[in-house]
């Protein structure tokens, strides 16, 4: 059954990678509580992030820091992943801190962090 | 013989099967925060009819009665719930399998001739100094070569930071009375001043907050920039306000400190941008050269823009867990 | 250097199950804290330094204190709570 | 190069810069500048469309001194021209009909940041329609998914609140499969530009090197897109966000900010997948029977609804799905009759809900049909404005209801086959399920309902004069998308011809 998952002895990173995201993606998906969904976001950006950046990476050459002028291609990995994990990075820890803002308001109001319990007092309550 | 059934409950692979298939107390927060569950309480001491008058029983009837439908009505959402998270659990393994047989076929890891390196990153690295004036190349590219998805990124930065000022600020005059009585019991959420934490902070935050500025200047020479270092002044403040308290920081950073450097600080950064992405659109010559490589003042824009976005990032970060503590800068 | 690719990255994956399968938050947040340290290490090694010292500044740092404030802030209004109905709360 | 080229970027800055300063300015300084702002930027993009259509043909405007696959762009043609018109006319209607009821919403002292919020939502929405790069159009879905997560969240109820966390989860599992998307076709394609991604994918779908891998991607990234713009599966957000949240945000949500993911979805498919490849992968059949089963399944839940604005939020979902359905038949007139029921759908629907608010004022703050009992006849103008917005809805001629469901007809027929049959039963049948719950809300708004002196006192507070001027221009605005269909048609199958 497993010789289609072959190809991915020689992928380590990404193998890990795409496994991190599928726990975080469970979490997000399946988790009652709050908090939990949260952290389970935060794995799946930064496993997506780790994929990308293993994508960026080649055997044998340095991070893209220009090296008493060196400026060969052969000398640097690939420089446009760092980039965009870079701006990934930052989206999500705003993401977190407005779900979290969120998360505290509704403690405040509801005073319970597993949202099926929320919506069943909403159902109850009206508002 | 109940040693090992007790083992066997919480193993790592019962819990496992427990939460694939959704019983949901080895998960349910009975130590958090819930709040206990009542109807799993109320069920254990439930009692039959005594012998009492026809009214009194007329309404334990009825009490019974509803009772049992809210069973039933419970145990529907129970074989919903159940239903739902076996669905779930297998939507989610099904993707995850998905991909990971799409990521089998791929190309391989770390060869020099895969799809993504080809002509776009050559010329960054070839190019990337003598246009840029940016050792690090990477900074090269986030602030001038694809800078508008930069300027995306700290507007990005700065509207989650307003979102949580619209949910968590605590204004005077609001006459909501559930955040009036937040209001005065943040206030007595004073740090506690404790010796030790206080010595520490004397000693560690000066060298947080230089090493964040060390890397904020530094980010177009050595690996680092605007977000990192901004993130750095960012924890440092945030430890300073922990080890000495709300007064002693407001002396030195207020909402109008705050606003006034960050709405300054991205004003400058569009208004810049807008500045070199006009004149590269007319090809007109732009007043800003790459400099001489490695020197502190070299990289034309890349300097400011990251001192620019360095201080957006310590502000918001700094704002983020005032509004979180206090309710306001 | 193959094997400590492979320590770091089953870290990693035991790091993300235990930081989800956890029932106290407050151990649930040290672990990902961790998570986070261990996703900088891993990409040192994958040699890009920018991602590595924004990730630990960012992702370890800044995420963590503001789950940290959350848990504060819950519990705080979970005491406040309390002190109105006297019913008994375990410790974080 | 002449100045007008700038236009479009100069809209999207407009919109940045004001959305900081808002954040600091105080409530009416704040309005007023957003007002001054969209007000320009209307102007801006109305003369680029007129440019663009002059010349005949899009041009790329490059964001810097450096070429696209290097540097940014930003590329402008009819079809971006048509769309960034229509989002600054609703987003101005919207917000300038709401001014009276978002000071009751929102505390005074957070105004300001409300209109911050509109500015940004604004930038992103211009910046989804114009960038040509794959990874900025990602930065600019997420800043769309904080502000219309937070414009939900504004009012502060306990129920806004829970809409906007189920909102934002929803949300960010469709930006997760979206990034995961980009990310594998970065990897495969090697480029992030749209237009350099395309020769990739030619290449790819020659060599059959890596075909199967593209099918997932393509999947990926309509999957997370889909969920974003709650096609029918993945609607359960939607209700809960637009029954909870204020008068302007509702408007706007609806009517703007499920469009934006959508554009993205037809620039990745025509530009960077191209549309024969997607006929051949068949993700168009998914997205049809999705779109099928929204029209149907979605109305079926809207009449069976107590409250008026959770009806609208239904009828909402079944007309996302008409669009979906319109992508999903293949032929070039589907897509058009797709993109012109994105325009029937926003501009109806926004004038929809903020005549709902109409009723509201004179029924006691109850939305629920009990409550607004013969509301319309002590409101009168926003019961004017929700029956034409009814009569569009079903398909009524000179509305553009009744435009877009001829359109989705005609492409129908030129198909042909059983989907011909499938189509033309479905519109039937859901055209038919739109009369039952639109006629159903409009007898309840007017029947005369007889009330109690201090009743009576009590329903009739005055909307305000601004409220009544808008929502007239609103009526004119729909009236003239529905009169001039056959010209907005011609512009969008120009577009469409230099879109990819």
């Amino acid at each position: 059954m497993l010789e289609f998952l072959s190809g991915l002895n020689d992928k380590p990173f990404e193998a890990v990678a795409i496994i991190l995201f599928g726990i975080g993606f469970t979490t997000l998906f399946l988790h009652p509580n709050l908090i939990k969904k949260i952290m389970g976001l935060n794995i799946m950006d930064t496993a997506v992030y780790l994929f990308l950046a293993a994508k960026g990476f080649i055997y044998g050459r340095k991070a893209p820091i220009v090296v008493d002028g060196v400026t060969s291609m052969e000398a640097y990995i690939n420089p446009i992943p760092s980039g965009l994990v870079l701006t990934g990075i930052v989206v999500s820890v705003s993401v977190t801190a407005v779900m979290l803002a969120l998360t505290v308001r509704l403690y405040r109001r509801y005073h319970t962090l597993d949202i099926d319990e929320i919506l069943k007092i909403i159902r109850k309550e009206g508002n | 013989m109940s040693k090992i059934r007790r083992d066997y409950e919480n193993s790592l692979w019962r819990k496992l099967v427990r939460f694939v298939y959704g019983e949901n107390d080895s998960f349910h927060e009975k130590a958090g925060y819930d709040i206990e569950h009542p109807e799993t309480e109320k069920r254990k001491e439930e009692t039959f009819f005594e012998e009492v008058d026809y009214t009194k029983k007329k309404k334990e009837s009825d009490k019974f009665f509803a009772k049992y439908s809210a069973i039933a009505e419970k145990r529907g959402e129970k074989v919903y719930n159940h239903f739902y998270k076996f669905l779930a659990a297998i939507t989610c393994f099904s993707i995850i399998m998905i991909l990971l047989v799409t990521v089998a076929k791929l190309p391989s890891f770390g060869n020099p001739d895969n799809p993504v390196n080809n002509e776009v990153s050559e010329r960054y690295i070839e190019q990337g100094l003598e246009e840029t004036g940016a050792v690090n190349i990477v900074a090269g590219m986030i602030l001038d070569y694809r800078a508008f998805d930069t300027l995306g990124e700290s507007h990005v930065l700065f509207i989650a930071c307003v979102c949580v000022m619209i949910l968590l600020r605590l204004d005077k005059e609001t006459n909501d009375p559930e955040k009036l009585k937040a209001l005065e019991n943040d206030r007595d959420f004073e740090p506690k001043n404790e010796a030790i934490l206080q010595h520490a902070a004397k000693i560690l935050v000066p060298v947080i907050i230089l090493f964040g500025i060390y890397i904020v200047l530094n980010g177009h020479i050595s690996p680092g920039g605007g977000f990192a270092g901004g993130a750095i002044i960012g924890s440092g403040l945030i430890l300073y306000l922990n080890a000495f308290g709300f007064k002693k920081t407001e002396m030195f950073f207020t909402t109008k400190t705050f606003s006034v450097v960050s709405v300054s600080s991205l004003l400058f950064y569009s208004l810049s941008k807008t500045y070199s992405f006009f004149t590269g659109a007319n090809d007109l010559h732009s007043i800003i050269g790459p400099g001489t490589p490695g020197a502190i003042l070299s990289a034309g824009l890349i300097l400011p823009l990251n001192i620019a976005v360095g201080a957006v990032v310590a502000c918001t970060m700094y704002g983020f867990y005032a509004l979180f503590r206090k309710g306001g800068i | 250097m193959e094997i400590l690719y492979a320590i770091l990255l089953v870290f990693l994956i035991v790091c993300a199950t235990f930081a989800c399968l956890h029932k106290n938050f407050l151990t649930s947040v040290i672990i990902f804290m961790s998570y986070s340290v261990v996703m900088a290490i891993v990409w040192m090694l994958l040699e890009s330094p920018d991602l590595a010292i924004t990730e630990a500044a960012v992702g370890a740092g800044v995420t963590s204190i503001l789950f940290f404030v959350t848990l504060k802030k819950i519990h705080a209004m979970d005491q406040e709570k309390n002190c109105d109905e006297e019913t008994d709360t375990s410790e974080i | 190069m002449d100045f007008i080229k700038n236009f479009p970027f100069f809209s999207i800055i407009i919109c940045l810069v004001s959305g900081v300063l808002t954040s600091v300015l105080k409530k009416k300084a704040a309005r007023y500048l957003t007002y001054t702002a969209l007000f320009v930027l209307f102007v801006l993009s109305s003369l680029v469309l007129f440019y663009t259509i002059q010349t005949g043909d899009y041009y790329v405007y490059r964001m810097g001194h450096y070429f696209a696959p290097w540097g940014n762009e930003i590329r402008i043609g009819v079809l971006e021209g048509i769309f960034a018109v229509f989002f600054c006319i609703v987003m101005l209607l919207s917000i300038v009909a709401g001014e009276k009821h978002i000071d009751e919403d929102v505390e005074s002292t957070k105004i300001n940041l409300y209109y911050t919020l509109i500015c940004l939502m604004m930038s992103s929405l211009l910046a989804l329609t114009y960038t040509n790069d794959l990874f900025t159009a990602y930065v600019f879905i997420e800043i769309n998914t904080i502000t219309a997560a937070c414009l939900v969240s504004v009012s502060g109820t306990g129920r806004s609140l829970y809409a906007s966390t189920k909102y934002m989860i929803m949300s960010l599992l469709g930006s997760g499969l979206v990034l995961i998307g980009i990310t594998l076709l970065y990897d495969v394609t090697g480029h992030l530009l749209l237009s350099n991604i395309h020769d990739s994918v030619e290449t790819i779908m020659a060599t059959g090197e890596y075909a199967a891998p593209m099918t997932i991607i393509i999947a990926l990234i309509t999957i997370g897109l889909s969920i974003k713009s709650a096609l029918f599966p993945f609607h359960s957000w939607l209700p809960d966000a637009h029954t909870a949240s204020t008068i302007s945000s509702s408007a706007i949500l609806s009517g703007l900010v499920l469009k934006g993911y959508i554009i993205v979805l037809i620039k990745f498919f025509y530009r960077s997948i191209g549309w024969e490849n997607v006929l051949k992968t068949g993700i168009n059949d998914v997205i049809f029977v999705f779109g099928i089963m929204a029209m149907i399944v979605a109305s079926l839940f809207a009449i069976v609804q107590k409250d008026i604005k959770r009806m609208v939020a239904y009828s909402s979902v079944a007309q996302i799905g008409y669009i979906f359905m319109g992508l999903g038949i293949g032929n070039e007139i589907g897509v058009i009759a797709a993109i012109f029921q994105i325009f029937a759908h926003g501009v109806t629907k926004s004038m929809i809900f903020i005549s709902i608010r109409g009723f509201k004022d004179v029924s006691e703050h109850s939305t629920r049909f009990d409550g607004i009992k013969g509301a319309a006849l002590r409101n009168k103008v926003s019961g004017v404005a929700f029956a034409a917005g009814a009569f569009s809805m079903v398909g009524i001629p000179f509305l553009p209801g009744f435009v877009s469901k001829l359109n989705f007809a005609a492409a129908a027929g030129d198909f042909g086959g059983t989907k011909m049959i499938i189509i033309l039963v479905a519109l039937a049948f859901s055209t038919i399920l739109n009369c039952i719950y639109f006629f159903n809300a409009l007898i309840t708004l007017y029947t005369p309902v007889v009330m109690s002196e201090e009743e009576k006192a009590k329903r009739s507070v005055k909307s305000g004069a601004l409220y009544i001027v808008t929502v007239v221009c609103f009526i004119l605005v729909n009236v003239f998308v529905g009169t001039f269909s056959a010209q907005i048609l011609d512009l969008i199958e120009s577009g469409l011809k230099m879109f990819s």
